[in-house]
């Protein structure tokens, strides 16, 4: 804690002006005023014990009305509700490459998503098609890596991969974590 | 069980006080010593009230460990204060090295 | 209480805790230890205290001095040692200056206790109870104890003021002469 | 009013003190059962101090398993969680499961604790906690000792709550440790200064040390409990009540003692295993006594809040668990004060304000100005 008398030491026209209003007792202000100035009988004794107490009953009702109301539970009982989990929009799972009908991804093997991976997770590699065009031959993902960062969705311009829903990843064999992702089944 | 036997409980408690208070060098020690004369004075005053002639005052028996309650704890208050001002200051509480205080 | 067998097997294991645990309160090299068995002598003398009939004394005894001062002494300790701290063995010559001072006034108080003639318990007594102990405390007459009871009032709260006066920490940056002459003297 | 059930009250103190003349049902069942010619052998005094004691301990870990799955429900309630649903209906079997675990840890002491104080400390709270349980007058006829200077004997025992603390605090040498053993010692006996005015307004206002007398002196309908006979006076006392009995169990907001953000658990930061739910079960059977000895003083103890209805021991616990559920709700709803505002709170407004209280209930009990 400061002492007052750092508070007094600056003049006043040299703290800086855009400070927020809102803050109360955290402005050096309001600690001087808390500590120097003797506050009145009334002030301490009658005041603040009201005021207080009314603060301190509107938290006990808000947690009170969270009490009986059944219904705001936000706990979800898991392996019970498995069928109808849905996961939030921005949950974060793997990486995943979404296909089409026909198993065709966006991805044009540009590697911004392996230079945007912080610790080397993706490897693109690319190979070339019959009209000599690069294309995307193998996209390696190692999850046992990933730190589900997301940059490299960021990264990519083409918005071939996003972030999936998947969070039972529990495995015995750490060497099924590092996935392939343009494969489809029945293709490649 | 009779006055004798408490009386000579005291006393044995009070030389254990005079011993402690001779050989401790802590300060802390030493009002431990204090405290447990002063124990031996009260099973004095309680055992010569309960055992009183007739027309005796017992009840003083009662009131005088009162008095004597509120002057140790008065004692050991300031006592202690002393005690850890003195710790903070020089960080001793040994009374061998506190013989210049009377300067 | 009558005096019966189970009073005296009671009276007697009771003197035997005071006593052991008076001893160790003197001799243990561990300040915290006798600090712990100064609670069990004291203990034990409420229990002494039950049997003499004195129920408030018993109670007060544990309410003030082991709630009060062996927790106050604890705490002493706590801020003024730590685990490990040196234990400081007394010279010799206080060792033998103890004894033989102990038991000059072991030898003495014995000497004089077993004239103290009056030793049955008055068949009419009752127990003290604390509307009659309240009354003699706010008695004003000559009998009563209104005037020690307020100067002990006085007493115990100019103790507590004075304890906070000098147990107050002196903040870093303010300056105090005494702190500096005291400082430099040591 | 049923008179048989307060027959024992109407006895003099003197005849409930004695162990032989003192009826409880089950203590009269024990006496019959090793019929002696003079009213009560060494046997049957045995017998029945060892059934107190089976008693005892069966209350006080019952009472410390539904505390804590009630204090980890309502938690999770309090924080739109479900809380434990797993073991057993309704989680019910949480504790056990968790009293399970720690009975089966290994308990580890550190090297350079020392041990005298290390395993003497988690000895002492279930001690100050059973004695104090021994007075508490459960129902009419419900008690095991009824001292007639029950309520002195309790702010002596209550007292010494702290101690173990200080010592096994100093025990652990762990720094955290100490620095929550200091905030203790100095928390509790700070707060025991207003807790033992709260209590000396009662007995100004009874007249009574004795607890069985206090509720005797209840009787009747609810506004004869002493939080609305002594208008004004009384409610505020019971306020100051809750405030620092919550101190003195250091729990949130006064829980600055473990603070686990700050001093890591505090106190039983070094202990493990038993030693540790000790002190956890002392925790929660100290919370079931302060509430009971509230309902005594404040709300009646086991009288029932109208005439017409049967006291009764229901009514002892029903008040204690909504005075605990206040505690719950305390410690789910507050954050934590800072040491020196907690030391701010007792010496500047509350230690005052009780002494003002007091002096302001002597006037009303001296002029009568009392429901």
């Amino acid at each position: 804690m400061t002492t007052p008398d750092q508070h007094q030491d600056t003049p006043p026209q040299n703290r800086p002006q855009s400070r927020p209003q809102n803050m109360g007792a955290f402005t050096p202000e309001a600690q001087a005023e808390d500590t120097c100035t003797k506050p009145s009988f009334y002030a301490y004794f009658i005041k603040r014990p009201i005021v207080g107490a009314f603060s301190l009953l509107t938290g006990m009702g808000i947690t009170l009305k969270t009490l009986c109301n059944v219904t705001s539970t936000v706990t979800q009982e898991y392996p019970e509700n498995r069928d109808t989990l849905t996961m939030p929009p921005a949950f974060r799972g793997q990486v995943i490459m979404p296909h089409d009908e026909e198993g065709e991804h966006k991805c044009t093997a540009c590697t911004l998503c392996e230079k945007a991976c912080p610790n080397g997770t993706i490897s693109v590699l690319p190979m070339k098609n019959i009209a000599n065009k690069k294309v995307l031959g193998k996209y390696i993902y190692r999850f046992d890596q990933c730190t589900l960062c997301s940059l490299c969705v960021e990264a990519c311009p083409f918005d071939a991969i996003r972030m999936g829903n998947d969070f039972e990843h529990a495995t015995v064999d750490k060497d099924s974590l590092v996935m392939v992702l343009n494969e489809k089944e029945g293709r490649l | 069980m009779n006055l004798t036997a408490c009386l000579s409980l005291s006393a044995i408690l009070f030389s254990f006080g005079i011993f402690g208070l001779m050989t401790r060098r802590k300060i802390i020690a030493m009002l431990l010593a204090i405290e447990l004369m002063l124990n031996a004075a009260l099973i004095n005053c309680v055992a010569f009230a309960y055992y009183a002639p007739a027309g005796a005052d017992t009840d003083v028996g009662s009131i005088l460990p009162i008095f004597i309650v509120a002057i140790t704890s008065a004692e050991m208050a300031v006592a202690l204060a002393v005690i850890v001002a003195m710790y903070r200051k020089r960080k001793v509480i040994d009374i061998e090295r506190l013989e210049d205080l009377h300067d | 209480m009558e005096a019966t067998l189970t009073t005296d097997i009671l009276f007697y294991l009771f003197s035997a805790a005071i006593l052991g645990c008076g001893l160790m309160a003197v001799t243990v090299k561990n300040l915290l230890h006798s600090a712990i068995a100064l609670m069990g002598c004291l203990f034990g003398t409420a229990g002494l205290f039950l049997l003499l009939d004195h129920e408030f004394v018993a109670l007060m005894q544990i309410l003030v001095y082991i709630g009060g001062v062996v927790i106050f002494i604890i705490y002493a300790v706590l801020l003024t040692t730590h685990l490990g701290t040196r234990y400081l063995p007394a010279s010799t010559l206080k060792y033998i200056s103890g004894v033989t001072l102990a038991a000059i006034v072991l030898g003495l108080v014995l000497h004089i206790d077993p004239q103290a003639t009056h030793t049955a318990v008055n068949p009419d007594r009752t127990a003290t109870t604390i509307d009659a102990i309240g009354y003699r405390l706010l008695d004003g007459s000559t009998n009563g104890f209104l005037i020690p009871f307020e100067v002990i009032s006085v007493l115990l709260l100019s103790a507590m003021i004075g304890a906070a006066t000098i147990a107050k920490h002196q903040k870093p940056g303010a300056t105090n002469d005494e702190d500096e002459t005291g400082g430099s003297a040591s | 009013m049923d008179t048989s059930t307060h027959q024992p009250v109407q006895q003099s103190v003197a005849e409930r003190l004695d162990p032989h003349t003192a009826t409880t049902p089950l203590g009269d069942w024990v006496r019959e059962l090793c019929d002696a010619p003079d009213g009560g052998n060494l046997l049957s005094m045995t017998i029945n101090v060892i059934i107190i004691i089976i008693a005892i301990c069966a209350f006080s870990s019952l009472t410390a398993m539904v505390l804590v799955w009630m204090e980890r429900k309502l938690a999770g309630r309090f924080q739109r969680r479900l809380g434990p649903t797993r073991t057993g209906p309704f989680g019910l079997l949480q504790t056990a499961a968790d009293g399970l675990k720690l009975f089966l840890k290994e308990g580890f002491r550190p090297n350079a604790s020392d041990p005298f104080t290390y395993y003497l400390a988690p000895l002492l709270p279930l001690t100050g906690a059973f004695m104090v349980l021994a007075v508490i007058p459960f129902g009419p006829s419900m008690w095991i000792a009824d001292p007639e200077l029950g309520l002195i004997f309790i702010s002596a025992i209550a007292g010494l709550g702290v101690l173990a603390l200080l010592i096994g605090s100093w025990g652990s040498n762990n720094k955290y440790s100490l620095m929550g053993g200091l905030r203790a010692g100095a928390q509790a006996i700070s707060y025991e200064v207003s807790l033992i005015l709260c209590f000396l307004l009662i007995v100004l206002a009874s007249g009574e040390t004795n607890l069985l007398n206090i509720v005797e002196g209840q009787q009747g309908n609810f506004w004869n409990w002493w939080i609305i006979k002594l208008p004004g006076a009384g409610f505020i006392a019971f306020i100051f009540f809750i405030i620092t009995s919550t101190a003195e169990l250091n729990r949130t907001p006064f829980d600055t003692t473990e603070a686990e953000s700050e001093l890591t658990g505090g106190f039983h930061t070094e202990y493990s295993g038993i030693a540790f739910s000790m002190f956890f079960l002392a925790e929660y059977v100290h919370m079931f006594i302060a509430a009971a000895i509230g309902a005594t003083l404040f709300l009646g103890g086991y009288n029932a809040p109208f005439e017409f209805l049967p006291d009764g021991w229901w009514w002892l616990m029903a008040k204690s668990y909504a005075i605990i559920f206040l505690y719950i709700w305390f410690r789910w709803t507050f954050p934590r004060l800072r040491i020196d505002q907690l030391m701010a709170l007792e010496w500047k407004f509350l230690l005052p304000l009780s002494l003002i209280n007091l002096v302001f209930a002597g006037i009303l009990i001296a002029m009568g100005w009392i429901l």
